[in-house]
């Protein structure tokens, strides 16, 4: 598979086997999203075959490929935001009774996937009302009530917390059961040694390696996707948390907290514990009611993102697609534009800014050929570093990041832990929004925890444990 | 049933009953270039001078508007309507239903396709550009070349064009070297002329059709530095050609008049039959007035000369 | 961040609802005529037709400017059928139905063309349509020479004023008051279209479509196929539209006939709540749009407003009309 | 997915060359006269200013269709203007400066009217301009009383048809050919946009709202004020538009002054390549479709094409010109 300037894939050769959930794991860019693409029909390859049961098949667009039986979770969330869960999920094959559209079969239906998935909303609820989580098990529901033979999934639990994820698993193990082929990409290693029988290690669009995951340990994993071996992951915790708070709040959508320089506060809670609006208070996209924000102990009033730049908080979002890049943009585009006063109170200087822009790159090791191409040919993950780097740009006193590994390889997340306490040493606050504990547990000094837009109790470093967090966000003793 | 109450109360048969103030509609086109706005104009003053009677004016782009407008007239329980067709036969189905309907019809300058108004003033476009064609040759003894600028396609302008085209076929020694559509518009005339005149070396004379685009003919000309050697005959008598006419300027020998005034008679003529009551001056009011279009020359071109009219 | 209430849905309702009571109070019962009523309904009738598949194209993230344009080609089609029909011996009322046919049909095809340049040509809609809007009205004026075509079918111009007898009622010269054929099938277009909308897969699917091609294309939807139908359906209104134009007057004056129509449409259309967006929009909110429009014009006549100031007070009731409405960031 | 081939980048330049070279073929010397050449640049001028401007707001994002009847606002605001100060006994040159800056200010502040019902009222472009579109000509009409204003400063027209001498060229009247200063003015302007589009902090923004609103909300952009300046900005140039139409004409037709011009100056933007999507464009692009339509009308009337028939030209020429820059799947 070719792109212009990028060769995406070269010569990948993979069999799956029936009934057998395939891990496949790679680097940013390893080209893991361009082969699914593939074999769901999105995109056709340049060169090479597809062969279904022996079969060499040639897949013309989705629906095709759907015929044949192959369906897809997409690493971007992709469902109409104007219409309701159901019809989302039948969007394209809807139930009809005499040419008329059947509703309540269709809501019906739709309650059991949603159950099978663990959510919590109604089908008849408005997509777009979801959280990012929310709509991710709309998907995945969705791709589930085709149920097709061979079921695709790009990282599914990149937005997903703990339970959501768990009961993802046995979904998966039950699709199994049924005989359906999992196709499953994911960086989060641990989670793909524990559930997949095989795994296909990609890296640079190359094959490296398939092999059974149940002898592997994710440092294997990780050591076969980059090429060389990965000390300890977490990097080790040095406490330069220091001073008076630099930023407090006080019962913002009932929530009060506060994080002092240099240190990285945790926010744990499940999908919609309200954590996103918390933070959105804090750069003034949502009302913050009756609650208070201070600044080095003045109060202030944020009334946009202006405002909170201005006072030197940044906020990298968890919509990734939506909120946190302009797609179209070049990526230097992108990396300055939060910024972009710096470079020019009128006229803006286009080599600085390339400049700047080409530092973030090495810094943050994205990973991509032209700088100057739009964002939206980057790999999932790199995007990512990309949106960091545009806020990093700014040196924020307070950088609230949003499920800032989302999609991230497990070489480039070190870098960025890294990255993250080396600003933690220079005396930036940061907050953490987070569903994968062990990141939590990891990176942070404190981690404070939600249910229900209410902070439930917090943590210090060494109180954390998985079962302590989950317990204050499910409000029952993990068994 | 209020539909039948208050109708009875305006209708057309109990029209001219003293002390009851009559009404009567107006409908024009909407005014889109020089002549349409002339209109409006002449229709206000004449308006005007018979403040004993309500009069309701009314402009529209298009003939559904037109239409719209008129049943809407009528509900207001119109005793008579002025109508100045946007096109004719489109607006002669409801002329025909409101003249059932007991409402006194002037129509004005373009005809109805049916003899549905009870007086006809009409305006006589295949004339204006029969007259102004034959002055034109006249002028050029016979010979010579020339280029024709036409109006927003219509039937007008296609009466105008067609007609004078008849003329000039006529004569084998008129030489048409350019045509194209100024649309009645001065912007877009000089436009078309500046492309005509680097095309055309050799222009002896410019038939516009209309005296919006002959002013706009006039500013390419003098632009191109070409305004001695040629000259424009314009149409429908703008005061300020009427002017330049009176004034014996070269570049406008003539003009043909085709005044927006005639609106004025019409609407006096209503005025004067609903006061006098309808029934018994139709009797003796001639049912088709044509309004003839002069050729203004600069000897009786004072006549046709309003300089506080806006056109 | 959103926030859809009653205002939002209903404002152009209220709008209506505000102007009508203001007519009633500044015209009194004049305004109150049924008659009067009955043209509010009938008289933009064909420009409801249009809005109402407008509305389809606009859902599905599409415009076409060109819907005036082919209402004159389409008359004119329609006139010199019928004319030739009956010239041929044919019963007046079977010319009327086969030229009706035909001017459907034009228009359909008309519409496809459109559509299968904006779909698989992948040209912005705006400027094909635009094409459009130049294209149909010339050839409109060269079937009527630049001028107007005129029916030989007298029972045309009957079907153009007659409908159903409103019981009860009769008009100043005293005959009955028809409720016209041409608001009728209004009516009946905007009920079926509001089916069609909310009701079958394929109003699904243009939702779908205009919301978020990519998620339509990944639910295996053939977004072409569904572009292509929505102006090809709309060209199909356009051309019955022009039907109701022609059977009204008898003729067709090619230069005049449908001017400003795509305008007309396209603000009854965003005053009724649909967004330009696309991906959302109401069937019935156009209708609403429609006869708001209408309203204004009888206000405007009924309260002797200089024709001059027409435009400033038909600009101000829109504007209103919609900021009403306000508050649904997607407007953003 | 996205396939950016030298055709989409300068189809639309490859249009004009096409149908200048048609024109050369077909007009020979004619068309290669100097002075037709300069025609072709400044017949249009107008428009171009307009048309420069309204690519700022339609890669913010927007659309303004009240354009046309703006330009008969000012235009007849700078005539009254005109006329008053010389009256009062000020300087020609002196007056015909002040009314161009009176009317360059009204534009504005329409401008800014427009842009601040569209970003605080949250009302769509489409509407709110054609709520403009009504209204802005109505005061025309109502200042022109439905007529024309004629300017008393006959050095009015003297600056409209003055210009600079264009060396070692006479025209047929044996004169200097006259680069015409509203030709400089739009080159002028179509440079400063190029420049401001794409060194401009300003114009970095303009992208970014046009591209995605809350992405660009959420880097700190005040996305509202951003809104606001692009119609404002459109609003000054078409006062400025205004001004070189007035000075050409000497007088302003306050009901035929601008019609159209809406629709040629968006038609020129998206024949440039310009995505009515928002978020990318170029100005160079609207430049080479001002003159694309401007080659049109020239070859129409060179080649002695029907009235009736022209529509049809334009609308296939249009297409033709856009059609060879498809590809680029944002259309879609
Ligand atoms: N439309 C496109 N045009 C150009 N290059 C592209 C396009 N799509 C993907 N690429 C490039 O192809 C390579 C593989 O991308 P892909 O999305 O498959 O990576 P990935 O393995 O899914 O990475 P991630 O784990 O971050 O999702 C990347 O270098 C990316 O920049
Ligand atoms: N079970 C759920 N699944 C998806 N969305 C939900 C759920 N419950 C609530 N929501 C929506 O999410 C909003 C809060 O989600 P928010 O994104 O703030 O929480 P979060 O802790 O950031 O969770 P996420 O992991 O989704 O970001 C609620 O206002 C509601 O609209
Ligand atoms: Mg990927
Ligand atoms: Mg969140």
């Amino acid at each position: 598979m070719e792109f212009p300037a990028v060769r995406a894939l070269d010569g990948v050769s993979i069999a799956f086997d029936e009934g057998e959930i395939h891990g496949v794991i790679g680097e940013n860019g390893a080209g893991k999203s361009t082969l699914m693409k593939i074999l769901s029909g999105v995109q056709q390859a340049t060169s090479g075959t597809v062969k279904l049961n022996g079969e060499p098949i040639v897949l013309h667009g989705v629906k095709d490929a759907l015929r044949k039986g192959i369906a897809m979770i997409h690493q971007e969330l992709n469902l109409v935001d104007e219409l309701m869960v159901y019809e989302n999920i039948f969007l394209g094959r809807e139930l009809t009774k005499r040419g008329i559209l059947d509703r309540n079969k269709m809501i019906e239906e739709t309650h059991t996937y949603l159950d099978q998935v663990h959510a919590t909303f109604l089908p008849t609820a408005k997509v777009a009302d979801l959280s990012i989580a929310g709509k991710q098990l709309v998907e995945i529901a969705k791709a589930v009530s085709v149920n097709a033979s061979i079921l695709i999934m790009d990282e599914p639990t990149a937005v997903l917390s703990e339970p959501e994820s768990q009961s993802l698993f046995e979904l998966i193990l039950s699709l199994k059961a049924r005989g359906t082929t999992v196709l499953y990409i994911s960086h989060r290693l641990s989670e793909v040694c524990m559930i997949c029988d095989k795994v296909t290690v990609l890296r640079d669009g190359v094959w490296v390696e398939t092999r059974t995951a149940k002898d592997a340990s994710p440092s294997d994993l990780a050591r076969s996707m980059v090429g060389r071996e990965l000390q300890d992951f977490y990097p080790p915790k040095v406490f330069t948390a220091h001073g008076e708070p630099v930023l407090s709040i006080q019962n913002v959508g009932g929530a009060s907290l506060s994080v002092r320089q240099g240190e990285i506060l945790g926010l744990a809670g499940l999908v919609g514990s309200g954590r996103t609006e918390l933070a959105e208070a804090l750069i003034g996209t949502r009302p913050i009611g009756i609650g208070k924000i201070s600044l080095n102990g003045k109060e202030i009033r944020i009334h946009s993102p202006k405002d909170a730049m201005r006072r030197g908080i940044a906020y990298v979002s968890e919509d990734r697609k939506g909120l946190g890049l302009h797609l179209t943009l070049s990526v230097v585009q992108n990396v300055t534009l939060a910024n972009l006063r710096a470079y020019g109170k009128i006229v803006s200087n286009l080599q600085k800014e390339k400049e700047s822009a080409l530092s973030w790159k090495s810094e943050l090791d994205v990973r991509t050929g032209d700088m100057d191409a739009a964002a939206l040919n980057m790999s999932g993950g790199n995007q990512q570093k990309v949106a960091i780097a545009k806020w990093l740009e700014t040196k924020p006193r307070v950088l609230i990041l949003d499920e800032p590994t989302r999609g991230v390889d497990v070489g480039a997340k070190r870098e960025m832990y890294n990255l993250i306490l080396r600003l933690a040493g220079e005396g930036m606050a940061c907050i953490v929004i987070s569903s994968e504990l062990p990141e939590i547990i990891g990176l942070c000094h404190r981690v404070v925890v939600m249910r229900e837009g209410k902070i439930m109790g917090e943590l210090t470093s060494d109180e954390m444990t998985e079962e302590a967090v989950m317990h204050l966000a499910t409000g029952v003793e993990a068994a | 049933q209020t539909g039948s109450d208050t109708g009875g109360a305006k209708s057309g048969e109990t029209a001219g009953t003293p002390g009851k103030k009559m009404k009567v509609g107006v409908s024009i086109p909407a005014a889109d270039h020089g002549w349409t706005a002339g209109i409006k104009y002449w229709a206000e003053q004449a308006t005007k001078q018979n403040p004993d009677i309500e009069w309701v004016i009314q402009d529209a782009k298009e003939p559904n508007e037109q239409i719209n407008g008129l049943e809407n007239m009528k509900t207001q329980g119109v005793d008579a309507l002025v109508i100045l067709c946007t096109e004719s036969a489109p607006i002669t189905p409801i002329a025909e239903k409101l003249h059932d309907a007991g409402i006194l019809i002037i129509n004005v300058d373009r005809g109805f396709t049916k003899p549905v108004a009870d007086v006809f003033i009409e305006g006589d476009n295949k004339a204006f550009g029969r007259k102004s064609a034959e002055f034109m040759v006249k002028k050029l003894g016979g010979k010579g070349k020339i280029a024709i600028l036409e109006g927003i396609p219509s039937t007008v302008n296609t009466d105008r064009v067609s007609a004078a085209m008849a003329v000039f076929k006529a004569n084998p020694g008129i030489q048409v070297v350019a045509q194209d559509s100024g649309m009645w518009n001065r912007e877009k005339a000089e436009k078309v002329m500046q492309n005509m005149l680097v095309q055309n070396p050799q222009i002896d004379a410019v038939w516009a059709s209309d005296d919006d685009m002959a002013l706009g003919v006039e500013t390419a000309l003098k632009a191109a530095g070409r305004d001695k050697s040629i000259w424009i005959l314009g149409g429908a008598g703008m005061k300020d050609i009427v002017k330049r006419v009176m004034d014996k300027d070269p570049m406008f020998p003539s003009d043909i008049t085709y005044p927006p005034s005639m609106i004025g008679f019409g609407i006096q003529t209503a005025a004067s039959m609903l006061r006098a009551g309808k029934d018994n001056t139709k009797k003796y009011t001639p049912r088709h007035v044509m309004i003839d279009v002069d050729l203004i020359t600069p000897e009786n071109a004072k006549d046709f000369y309003f300089p506080d009219s806006i056109y | 961040m959103k926030r859809t209430n009653i205002l939002s849905e209903y404002g152009a309702l209220l709008a209506l609802v505000l102007l009508f009571i203001i007519n009633v109070v500044t015209q009194g019962a004049n305004f109150l005529q049924v008659e009067n009523l009955r043209n509010m309904v009938s008289q933009n009738a064909a420009v409801g037709v249009i809005a109402v598949g407008m509305t389809l194209v606009i859902i599905a993230g599409g415009i076409d400017l060109s819907v005036g344009s082919l209402t004159a080609l389409c008359g004119a089609a329609s006139i010199l059928l019928v004319n030739k029909f009956a010239s041929s011996g044919m019963s007046p009322n079977m010319a009327i139905l086969l030229s009706a046919i035909g001017a459907i049909a034009i228009g359909t095809l008309a519409g496809v063309i459109n559509g299968v340049i904006i779909s698989y040509g992948r040209v912005a809609a705006f400027v094909v349509t635009l094409g459009g809007l130049a294209g149909f009205r010339s050839i409109a004026l060269v079937l009527g020479n630049g001028g107007e075509i005129r029916s030989q079918v007298p029972s045309l111009q009957d079907f153009g004023f007659g409908g159903l007898a409103i019981p009860f009622v009769k008009d100043r010269g005293g005959g009955p008051v028809l409720f016209y054929w041409s608001a009728i099938v209004f009516i009946a277009i905007a009920l079926l279209a509001g089916f069609v909308l909310n009701r079958t897969r394929f109003g699904r699917y243009v939702i779908a479509v205009g919301a978020n091609p990519k998620a339509a294309e990944y639910s295996a939807i053939n977004i072409q196929t569904v572009r292509v139908a929505v102006y090809a359906l709309l060209g199909g209104l356009v051309g019955l539209a022009s039907v109701l134009v022609g059977a009204k007057m008898n003729s067709v004056g090619t230069g005049s006939v449908g001017l400003y129509y795509e305008l007309d449409a396209i603000a009854a259309v965003v005053i009724g709540g649909t967004s330009l967006r696309g991906g959302k929009g109401r069937i019935w909110g156009t209708v609403v749009g429609v006869l708001l429009l209408t309203l204004i014009s009888n206000m405007i006549t009924a309260n002797h407003i200089d024709t001059n100031w027409q435009g400033l007070v038909r600009g101000i009731v829109i504007l209103v009309a919609v900021l009403i409405q306000r508050g649904r960031k997607e407007n953003e």
